[in-house]
């Protein structure tokens, strides 16, 4: 789960790295107020869980609380990346002699938290990664023992930062592992952080990706998910514990396991077709859930034809049969369907589903060609 | 002969009275898996299967009562860690964590804690083992593979199965079948796996099926170029994932342009693997 | 450092361990006060830093507040094993089922902290340890990675806690840890832990003993320190860096080197003396130390004699024997002085004591014998 | 030869400008110790002793320069427990940790991490090594000991000064003088030294000096009795001490009826150990 900017400079605060005077609003003259507030001189940033907001325009200096009001209006009326700006972030504007790069993340060749660092921040660390990697130290972090301050000099040492800011960048350093460890993040990147003229180190921008396994230990962070950020389906999806993403193809896919429903995604492209999305109705999902992944499946007005792989290991395809069967009597799909039923019941499901007009298939190669087929010549009528 | 597990396993099920732990025992059992012990904390005394498997409240008393030398974990995911570190701290040498969710900063300790004290976890987030006729570990349905000479390494479930059954449809048999799970952190890797396939005389014949997400298939690339012997398939799910969005796999994501299937299947068709277009193929590629 | 009673209650509560409503009082007034707000039925208990408290009649249950009132006008009026009780702690009284040990402390030989728990709560846990091994369980904690649940769990398995209680057992296990830990504790227990009659779980009393070399990194512990509690000498030698202890003979020794003023108290008992102290003047001790030392040591009217034995290394004899010529002009001692000076500066320490009026030796069997001696001449003319 | 240290020693001082640090430098390259580097964090490129030494900002990149191959550290006790573990992250096969009042948590964390990576720590709390006529590590004076074949191993300072300051007027030598430190927790046990010694061609009798507090000369009777062949003799320090009183050391305590010299003594007179009553009795045993 990403966090706003806003939302992830709180946490650092929190841990004691200093961020810039600043508050969210939502309207323009929410704006004014702050900017105001704030002595006028501001940082009008959008808070969209996107990058390149300030390559898009998102991110804009406002001389004084008027102006911070007109590029508030601007900003909020904008869409970035397809996201729609609901959220501007106004900060006290900094000035700014130094932009370094601080982030951690989890390393998965190595098994360990890696801190990353680079003398030139404020640019994308995956570009400096591919362009410059001498320019960047990676430190990797014992995930029992935690990161030792002599790791934090080492750091500092490496990206040149002068010495008078090593005991503050210690802190930061310090501050930013106990956020990402006390949030379960996945991510937590410091970009940049600055020097600034008057010789403060000061957390600019900043981003956190919490572990969505981990939320049940953190309901505050919970709470932060903006929902508004993601497709309608998806939030939908995740209320019913499926694993769903939306994708712009014309063949909705329900599938159980996720490596399966990759494949079923992959078969149907091999064989000329578009997945309409990813689904993973999970293992052992009764009826109940197989309805609702297909309403989230038909709700998309793209979907041509659904293609339904069950792999019955755990999950019982007489289940699944009956939570199709559920869901056709309530979304009276207009589109044809085609299902591949095996393993355990398979035989009790195909019986179930044998006076549903439905498309069956024995293979998977089978099926995503059947599914290509219905799905053209649904279209063809459609069009 | 096969890998890690045979018909020497003495298992206990840590979660074994909770709705899967019960249900995935019964099936163990049926199978032939010699099942010794079960844990559940507070249900020390009980008995589940009609008396055949006695539960213990912890592990450390289960194994000084049976002489267990594998165990299974079907605990919920805010559990799976406690339950590793307990199997670990008990000695058991082998772990299989079929758990799906365990967050990654406990993944990491428990890794880091594993590796100083040279236990092998397979998993979590992943199927089980299962060395056909002789014992199952895990959830694989046990009807869907014969006996064989074919090693089954895979970091997914349920297309896993697909390929166990396309390979039972030609008569193709496993020696064992490993799912190493969809984790980013986790116990065993590709590699792992392939060493012990390519010491293990039973295994003529390796499957490897992987998908986006890290650089673990490089790796084995690598491996299988520098040092097996053995003839290897594979088959890379995800060829259509789109970037930055997690494939139900908490481990299959492409992020930073790393983890793509394009890059994977040219490594490893670059050291001598052929890989498939659809997972039915894949035992075809072997025969 | 030691803390008493209500300060460790106080901490385990910060933690989550429950304790007894309760406050602390200093005169008999105050303790009627707090037996009102808690209903009258209490228990009145001493607080000083020494074990056995409740034998020596420190710690009496109260019926009312007047009962609480009469009983803290005694406790307040007594001496425990030579300390004078100057506060009580008025704890509301708690019916009790079941009495548990629960503790956590380091192990030397296994260089991990160790958590002790035994069903036989109330009573002295070495006590137990001596007679019935078998009725504690010793489970050792990983430093780096902390205690685990199924720990807790291990351990209310094998004192026969009814399971009911289970869950509320591994917080407070939890709790002690966290305790511990966060408060850089070499000892940390709860004794007894009880269960009540209406079926809680309760910390009845409780005791921390902190490690004073991390006292540094716990201001707000180091503050909780009681010196009413300790000899004046001992705090007096705490201010100069000073480690001093004292003891029951008439012969002061002042030694460099925590071994070596050891060893000089056994010569000392070898040849028929008894020391009066133990104290280390620590390495590269200055003039200004030397001298905080001497006047501690005489300060002692059972001194009848003075050893010093100083191995030069660190240390310089001869900026010894500049701070036992300042310290001599100041305190102007009356006893006889017995001095040894060897290693680094040694000659130049004896050219600048040869005038002073002091003994000679040259090794420690002969300076120990001689201050013998000086002792017995000194204390014949004495008396 | 000689036990730990000998002239092969490429020293690095972690904590080199402090006023010990900078003192005991001298003092060490007086007596002829190869010092090859030091740190102090935020002072890299400086040099002390008149361009002799160069200071480093990390442990790392003093040993990436300069070869180091034992390290000790004089930083004040509250950064202790980092230096040591940045000199095990640096590689340091050997580290000597002088610093006294470590927090007791701070060395349970860093001996189970040393353990872990197989590195050898003397200390803390100690006053190092002496391997006289080759090398000094740490703050033996170097003037009261000469070479020869007689171990030492003592868990305090100037104790061990007095004893060393005997053989030499009896013109007694020794191998290696090894300070373990006072603490409770430390690095390197008697068990760890007399093995050493044991094997040490150079050495042909053991001074052993004890103290009250925990069981390390308990065990190191048992060690004695059951595997040395070379000729022990003893003394332990706090006869007199009170019980549950910190006699200067933070290890020497005797705690729950644990640790008292008599219990001690007994035990190594039981292993054919000669006991001595005072320190300078010592030397006089082994004639």
């Amino acid at each position: 789960m990403k966090l706003h900017e806003y939302q992830s400079k709180q946490i650092f605060s929190r841990y004691g790295i200093p961020i810039p005077k600043g508050r969210v609003a939502a309207t323009a003259s929410e704006a004014r107020q702050i900017a105001d507030e704030l002595g006028g001189r501001v940082v009008v940033k959008s808070q969209v869980l996107v990058g390149g907001r300030g390559k898009a325009g998102g991110i804009k200096v406002a001389k004084n609380s008027i102006e911070a009001e007109q590029l508030a209006t601007q900003i909020l009326a904008m869409d970035i990346k397809g996201l729609p700006v609901r959220k501007v972030l106004i900060d006290e504007a900094a000035a700014i002699d130094q932009e370094i790069y601080l982030g951690i993340t989890n390393d998965r060749a190595a098994k360990k938290p890696v801190m990353i660092a680079s003398a030139s921040g404020g640019v994308d660390i995956e570009e400096v990664a591919a362009t410059t990697p001498e320019k960047i130290i990676r430190e990797h972090i014992d995930p029992l023992l935690g990161l030792r301050d002599y790791q934090s000099r080492d750091i500092a040492a490496f990206i040149d930062l002068p010495r008078d800011y090593w005991r503050d960048f210690g802190r930061i350093a310090r501050g930013l592992w106990e956020a990402y460890t006390s949030s379960d993040a996945t991510l937590a990147e410091i970009n940049p952080l600055v020097i600034t003229k008057d010789k403060r180190l000061l957390a600019l921008d900043g981003k956190m990706v919490i572990d969505d396994n981990a939320l049940f230990r953190h309901p505050d962070l919970a709470e932060m998910r903006d929902s508004d950020e993601e497709a309608r389906s998806e939030t939908e999806a995740r209320k019913y514990g499926l694993s769903f993403i939306k994708l712009d193809g014309n063949i909705g896919c329900m599938v159980n396991g996720a490596g399966l429903a990759m494949t079923s995604m992959d078969v149907i492209k091999l064989f000329g077709g578009e997945p309409a999305n990813f689904l993973d109705i999970g293992g052992g999902a009764g009826a109940d859930k197989v309805a609702a992944a297909m309403r989230i499946i038909l709700a998309d007005p793209n979907v041509k034809a659904v293609l339904y792989n069950i792999f019955g290991g755990i999950t019982r395809c007489d289940e699944v049969a009956r939570g199709i069967l559920a869901a056709m009597e309530e979304v009276k799909p207009q589109v044809p369907m085609v299902v591949r039923l095996v393993g355990t019941n398979a035989e009790e499901g195909r019986a179930l589903l044998a006076d549903a007009n439905m498309i069956t298939a024995e293979t998977l190669a089978d099926a995503a060609q059947k599914a290509v087929a219905a799905a053209q010549s649904s279209a063809g009528k459609g069009a | 002969m096969s890998i890690l597990v045979n018909k020497n396993t003495r298992l206990l099920v840590q979660g074994i009275t909770g709705n899967e732990g019960l249900f995935h025992t019964t099936q163990m059992v049926e199978y032939g898996t010699n099942i010794v012990a079960g844990v559940t904390p507070g249900k020390g005394g009980e008995w589940v299967l009609e008396g055949k498997v006695p539960v213990f409240d912890s592990v450390r008393l289960a194994v000084e009562a049976t002489g267990v030398n594998t165990t299974v974990i079907f605990v919920p995911a805010r559990f799976a860690a406690d339950a590793m570190f307990e199997a670990a701290d008990a000695g058991i040498p082998l772990i299989v964590c079929i758990t799906e969710g365990v967050p990654v900063q406990d993944m990491m300790q428990v890794r880091n804690y594993l590796d100083q004290k040279g236990i092998r976890l397979v998993g979590p987030n992943c199927p089980g083992l299962l060395t056909p006729g002789e014992t199952k570990v895990g959830i694989i349905p046990g009807d869907i593979a014969i006996p064989g000479n074919v090693g089954v390494v895979s970091r997914s479930g349920t297309l896993t199965y697909e390929v166990l059954y396309a390979m039972k449809n030609l008569e193709m048999g496993a020696s064992t079948c490993v799912g190493i799970g969809g984790d980013p952190i986790n116990g065993t890797n590709f590699i792992d796996v392939l060493e012990m396939f390519e010491h293990d005389p039973m295994t003529e014949k390796v499957i490897m099926i992987g998908e986006i997400g890290g650089t673990d298939e490089e790796k084995a690339a690598e491996y299988i170029a520098s040092k097996m012997t053995k003839p290897v398939a594979s088959f890379i799910a995800g060829q259509t994932a789109p970037p930055g969005k997690r494939m139900g796999h908490a481990g299959a994501i492409i992020e930073g342009g790393e983890g793509t299937a394009a890059d994977k299947i040219k490594a490893l068709e670059a050291a001598g693997v052929r890989v498939a277009k659809h997972p039915e193929e894949i035992p075809t590629l072997l025969q």
